[in-house]
């Protein structure tokens, strides 16, 4: 087996054996590697969880922010310099729950970022309270006569935001979430990918076993450029389908409507001031 | 009437107030009166206290013209031209018999005396209310001896794009307020010497300076929420975006604002944010990011009154503690807050090296007040000003946060180089990876707050005006500074001077030494509590003798000044 | 004409003559005084913004919060004491942008709260930079190119989560407005109104004119009680929909879901703390 | 081995120290164990350290039996359990001669002299690795003279609802490893005299402590966003929700908990926010809400190290200036910071009281250290507890911001009685509404700061503890209290005392004459900068001599101030 750039000798994986983001991320390693990213040239932002631990454990550029705020950090990053290959990774907490505003307003943006949620449907770095995302009558310390607020529906908000790529994938599906996630690689734009994940300490109900039994694929005949239908598929609770539910082909992105890169693509941080023009405006404040 | 004593003897200086409800134009009325005034040879200062709501409501501007430059608030009115009943209530205060008032006698009732210039019907005449402002331009320019030729052609080129016809109108306009003024004031004038080379200056305010300050910095991403009274940097800086290649984005709130700031300076940016208290307090834990991954930052704090809402459009210089200790953690930061439009550039400018060079969040701490004043200067000089980026091109095995003798380290981005760029907001290990190492703990604590000593070495010092013997020494920072200067040159005493700070923190270390000398230190600060007075009791040991304070909102004006030095002095 | 109780004497109102916020204070105070609600019973939270004065206007209970934060104050203050009517009201910058989170996740709660934005798609306290329901190429100060972020949908997103009431309305038709509101003040659960409000002074626009030409009335043919057809019409934008477009009406409350409420609905303000109990359980803490 | 010093010398007290990784039970043995020890008439004392991982790592607990309280960490470890060869590595620092180490040779494969009990063998024999913990109960409580009859009698009631089987297995577990103790051991026994009163002690930790005192405040309405450490006391009155009346909501994020719990106290409620730094970061702006609306609040805030993330699990005392300033604007508050378990009660419960009075922000200042430590102590007294409502019946004309001579104004809440509650977070005249007149501004700045005035008429007075007439005065707060108090006891000094605040703020005017006193002041301080000694400076203007100052992460041990201390006086 070819060696991957992306790995990392002699670290000390700080998540709980059998946990599914061990899955996510070999998935995503392969899928860097297959798609021939170069670790310099990426970075992976995260927030705060375990989930957002994840950049740690690759050889790569890391932003490892604040819990919730790996959205907008990421789009700066990304806007400064458009050359970069941007991902940001958290948890479910982290991204719907703190990070609630930043997620629908980075949609808005459109930006050209891989998003990736570890969706455990708990919150596993504080020790198992209840998640957005938490199903209805999930029993936790906190929520202890069980979850009783409608789980938050990250594929039905961002349909309703027309996001430009929106899928589910799950952790224990190796090849067919790989392929979701070099598909939303070469995305241009925002790309959601919400990955259930199994947590195996906070999480009973959720399990491999249940995210198999309780999930099945979209198939062939899915229109991805339907938002209706994707909007029908994304609101389905009996079982929860797993594919790329809607793209929008037609969305500029963020970078591309910036002012500075109008007429110019060069990232800004290579640029330089023109002291020239400078000196001018300053002298069109003589009685302008 | 026209014995006034204003027309009678030659002054220094002379100050207008207008005040009108919002949406009327009192701010055109400020800007055009300004920059005709500056043609014509007078130095000019504006400064202008508003509401916070869009139309209604008085809303006051005062305009001084001088020979020489004054740029401080002053109660005093010379002239004071209301533009309807409640304006002349809302100041009816500062008239004194020497005021001239100047107005529509028919709108206006009162029982005051009024220079009659019937500002509505001939509005009305031209074209409809908004011509008030111009006919009242051309009044004054009558008064202060404009050459009437100047006016035309700035009417003309100011109101170019919208049209032959406007322009037309808004010259009539002033020809008409012109010819009103010289029926009413006869040969009255306001005698006030010219002088030549202030047509050579430039006329900015604190949101523009600050906002230059910024592009001659290097600024390359702003990220902001609108709020008063910072909003005025954002719009600047969004109407160059083009031209000087910034990346402008008006975010969902301050949180993601300082976040995306962050980001940008991570990936080689030289990012600003703006804002003003309610939205600083949202971006603290931003801020305290920063300090963890030490991340330079250029944060634009422009006070208001608070707590919470406040008062959103007056000023106050209420927030100095929250910069100084906003975020969790401890970690070094500088605190910058200019006197004057001209600091308000240079130090603006400075903040984004001294940022990129210790790696730190920078404040420039400003207010409504200097914000939204303005004056002529002499042009701003960039041939010293450099942009200082201390950014390495990284080879394999760098490490992000190696520990240095002085704190800092080399600071790389990512895919400039081989290295790897890793910050992360837990503690974290040379290469920037999360550790739980507590001895590793230890050093990276050592290695952030070493660097306060080498930010130490660079502190601006405080400024000495006045007699270098003194007895009292007045103490004062930030907006205040025109204020404090003008009242000590008032008060021209041969024992008393002002030890003026524009860096704030950290405090130089020649302020003991200042301090020590003085019989009695007098705080003065825009606040209800003293708060500099307390990090300088802090600092020193040395507690103040006198505080004098202002927070009704609006900034203190010579004359306050004055009375309130002269009683504890 | 009978005097409306919520009227008040002598107030220097702050808006702009002929902004659509008149009209919408005028609708809200009718249809209050039509529901017989007593000035004591009622709390009106806001936010910061021309919109958020709004309850400065009505004599009643104001709870004039922070830019952004109506909805958890809101929230508190029924879930303490649900006998009081609340309703949270302030504008679209607000309510959408600063506050966008509260949005989401006050919607995944239900609490019995009728939210009213009025929605200028602009931000008119400010001066007039962009909301984040401005439509695209909107130009301002800001956004000196015109808008280019995706507005954001409050309708559609509401129903993506299933909110139990959804509702758009226009400042300028007193009449159906009236109606609307007086159907959310009913409605148990959380109940939004987006109601187009005409900015006189920073939107030029989204106009009256505008705003009528540009809008038609949900008919009888719809059915509120379907998400996936109300969703459909919330995506509409050649013309925008008014009406009501969806009613969840199986979703418990958040004061219901409360366990100090489960057998007993005395708000919790009239209760006192057991003694005996607190005895108990520190007893219980003996080798527990 | 067995002549280890350790059990031939009746003992005062001694400390066990279990290490193992995390989700090996750690915590449970260490329950467990003070529960058993409890029963046995000893008294009891833990504290632990863990990392920020679910599995893995090494996580420590140390306990400390003695004769009568001792209640701080201490470097010694007469008694160590590693339950795998990381846990002797993590702590290998801490072993000296004397030091006994208990465990399963054949895992540990050490050069270590192990006292070897095979606790993996025995464990799987009983049905798996979980039961490893209950061995060492059985080890401990033979060298510890427990009663195996009462083991017995605490497993069944503890064990009950998990069902007879397991019920026994764990008693097997732990007879078994009695008995090999018995073998290993011999007839060494540990001599600690017994006492009969602490079987009537009841054991709270720092968390269930602020919960109770919540809970005896009155507290119905508590709003929050999990983080360590604060979490503990959420969960724990999410546990007791239904029979105390208390609505707990987790809310998106930590702006909606506050606002949430501002929007609860206008409405009647008593709401209470429980965070740690970050959080707390975000809660800044709600505060100043708070301060504006003159709103009861009542903070819990659990400090761990920063900035940012930092150190998640871990203790550190650097919030204090967060709490003293955070927030836009001037506006009163209080800083309560236990020093204790009884302290965390009894000034939780006092701050609602405090809030409602003063209609201001109180702030609990714990830590990780004080949240996650436990001892035995007697039963609480809720005799002279009451909670304290201001809040009255509003007539007709009610106005909320009634201008008072000790700026206290009345309270109502909607609904009770015929006035109107408005609350406004721009300025506001008495009634509540915006208001922009200036002198308006002026007054209720006046009387909200007023109040400060009479909160510092109930300042809670520092404590001396030592000699009156001493030389060098240490001085802490928070939670080393304990600490210095037994680094005080041990040193013996008649020249040294302890001055300790719970209240840190505002300082208690006493102050001053105790710092006069003093030859050489030394302070203590959980952080790396001394933000205490900072604030006693701005009080008084006394600069300290010393700082003690800790921020590994950890909190002081006994034998470490003891040098510090020792060093410096
Ligand atoms: C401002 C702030 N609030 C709270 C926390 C505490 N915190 C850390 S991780 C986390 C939630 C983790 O849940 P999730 O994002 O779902 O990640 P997971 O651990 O489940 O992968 C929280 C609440 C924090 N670090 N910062
Ligand atoms: C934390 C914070 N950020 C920014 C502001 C400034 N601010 C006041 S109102 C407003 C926007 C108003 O827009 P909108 O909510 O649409 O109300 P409108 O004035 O249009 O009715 C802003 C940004 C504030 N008060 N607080
Ligand atoms: S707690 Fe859950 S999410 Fe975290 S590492 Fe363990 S299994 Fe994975
Ligand atoms: S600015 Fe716009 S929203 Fe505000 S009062 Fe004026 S018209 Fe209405
Ligand atoms: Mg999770
Ligand atoms: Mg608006």
């Amino acid at each position: 087996m070819a060696t991957n750039p992306f790995d990392m000798q002699n670290i000390d994986i700080a998540w709980c054996p059998g946990c599914g983001n061990y899955s996510i991320l070999k998935i995503l390693k392969d899928a860097l590697l297959e798609l021939e990213i170069k670790p310099e040239k990426l970075v992976i932002v995260s927030g705060i969880g375990q989930a957002a631990k994840t950049p740690h454990y690759l050889k790569t550029n890391v932003f490892n922010g604040l819990h919730g705020r790996a959205l907008p950090a990421a789009t700066a990053i990304k806007a400064v310099n458009p050359t970069l290959t941007v991902i940001a990774e958290s948890g479910d907490g982290d991204m719907y729950g703190e990070g609630g505003n930043h997620f629908i307003h980075t949609i808005r943006r459109n930006p050209t970022i891989t998003n990736i949620i570890h969706n455990n449907m708990v919150y596993g770095l504080t020790k198992g309270q209840a998640s957005p995302t938490s199903l209805i009558n999930f029993k936790t310390p906190v929520q202890v006569e069980g979850v009783f607020n409608a789980p938050f529906n990250p594929l039905s908000i961002a349909i309703a935001l027309d996001a430009s790529f929106v899928a589910r994938a799950f952790a224990g599906d190796y090849k067919e979430t790989k392929e979701i996630i070099k598909k939303a690689l070469k995305h241009k734009g925002y790309a959601l990918i919400d990955v259930f994940q199994p947590c195996v300490t906070y999480n009973k109900i959720n399990t491999y076993k249940w995210f198999k039994e309780n999930t099945y694929y979209l198939d062939d005949s899915h229109n991805v450029y339907d938002r209706v239908e994707a909007f029908k598929k994304a609101v389905e609770t009996e079982k929860y389908p797993l594919g790329i539910f809607y793209i929008n082909p037609n969305k500029r992105t963020f970078e591309e409507n910036l002012a500075p890169y109008k007429n110019n693509r060069t990232p800004v941080i290579e640029r330089k001031l023109d002291k020239t023009k400078l000196i001018d405006l300053i002298k069109s404040k003589k009685n302008s | 009437m026209n014995d006034n004593i204003l027309f009678h003897t030659p002054r220094k200086d002379v100050s207008i107030v207008l005040c009108g409800e919002a949406g009327q134009g009192i701010q055109t009325l400020e800007f055009f009166l300004t920059r005709i005034f500056n043609i014509s040879g007078y130095h000019v200062y504006a400064t202008k206290e508003y509401m916070s709501r869009i139309r209604g409501g008085s809303n006051s501007t005062q305009i001084r013209v001088s020979s020489d430059h004054v740029r401080a608030p002053i109660m005093r009115m010379d002239i004071f031209i209301p533009f309807n009943i409640e304006a002349l209530k809302h100041l009816e205060k500062n008239i004194t018999t020497s005021t001239v008032i100047i107005g529509d006698k028919e709108n206006l009732k009162t029982e005051y005396n009024i220079f009659d210039i019937p500002l509505t019907r001939i509005a009305a005449e031209i074209g409809g209310k908004i011509y008030e402002n111009m006919v009242a331009v051309g009044a004054l320019s009558k008064l202060f001896k404009v050459n009437p030729q100047d006016i035309r052609e700035y009417v003309k080129t100011h109101f170019n794009r919208k049209g032959e016809e406007i322009v037309e109108r808004n010259i009539k306009a002033v020809e008409e307020g012109y010819y009103e003024a010289e029926k009413v004031f006869k040969d009255a004038e306001i005698n006030i010497m010219k002088s030549t080379d202030v047509k050579n200056h430039i006329i900015l305010n604190g949101a523009e300076a600050v906002a230059l300050g910024a592009i001659a910095g290097g600024c390359n991403f702003i990220s902001a929420y609108p709020m008063s009274p910072s909003t005025g940097v954002f719009v600047f800086l969004a109407q160059h975006s083009s031209t000087f290649n910034i990346i402008v984005e008006q975010a969902e709130d301050e949180i993601s604002a300082i976040n995306m700031a962050v980001g940008a300076w991570y990936a080689g940016g030289r990012a600003l944010v703006s804002t003003s208290g309610g939205g600083f307090s949202l971006m603290t834990e931003g801020l305290s990011l920063a300090g963890m991954i030490e991340s330079p930052l250029v944060v634009h704090l422009a006070q208001r009154p608070g707590p919470a809402t406040g008062l959103p459009t007056r000023t106050e210089q209420g927030d100095l503690n929250l910069a100084l200790y906003a975020g969790h953690g401890e970690f070094p930061r500088i605190i910058l807050a200019p006197g004057s439009i001209e600091d308000a550039f240079y130090l603006t400018q400075k903040a984004f090296n001294l940022a990129d060079k210790f790696q730190i969040p920078v404040f420039i701490l400003t207010d409504q007040y200097l914000i939204d004043s303005y004056y002529n200067l002499p042009e701003l000089k960039l041939n010293d000003l450099s942009i200082e980026t201390h950014v390495i091109k990284t080879g394999k095995g760098y490490k992000r946060y190696l520990i240095t003798e002085n704190g800092v380290s080399p600071r790389g981005i990512p895919g400039y180089g081989e290295g790897l760029i890793v910050v992360d907001s837990d503690e974290h290990d040379e290469e920037g990876h999360i550790t739980e190492n507590l001895n590793l703990r230890i050093r990276m604590v050592d290695k952030r707050l070493r660097k306060m000593k080498l930010i130490e070495k660079e502190v601006l010092p405080p400024e000495l005006y006045g007699v270098e013997e003194y007895r009292n020494l007045l103490i004062g920072w930030g907006s205040t500074y025109h204020c404090i200067i003008e009242a000590l040159k008032y008060l021209n005493r041969n024992d008393t001077a002002l030890l003026f700070f524009k860096q704030l923190y950290p405090v130089h270390s020649a302020t003991l030494t200042y301090l020590e000398k003085a019989n009695k230190i007098i705080f003065i600060e825009n606040n209800a509590t003293g708060q500099f007075s307390k990090l300088i009791k802090q600092t020193t040991g040395v507690e103040c003798d006198n505080l004098i304070l202002n927070y009704n909102g609006l900034p203190f004006t010579v004359e306050d000044l004055v009375e309130k030095i002269g009683r504890v002095i």
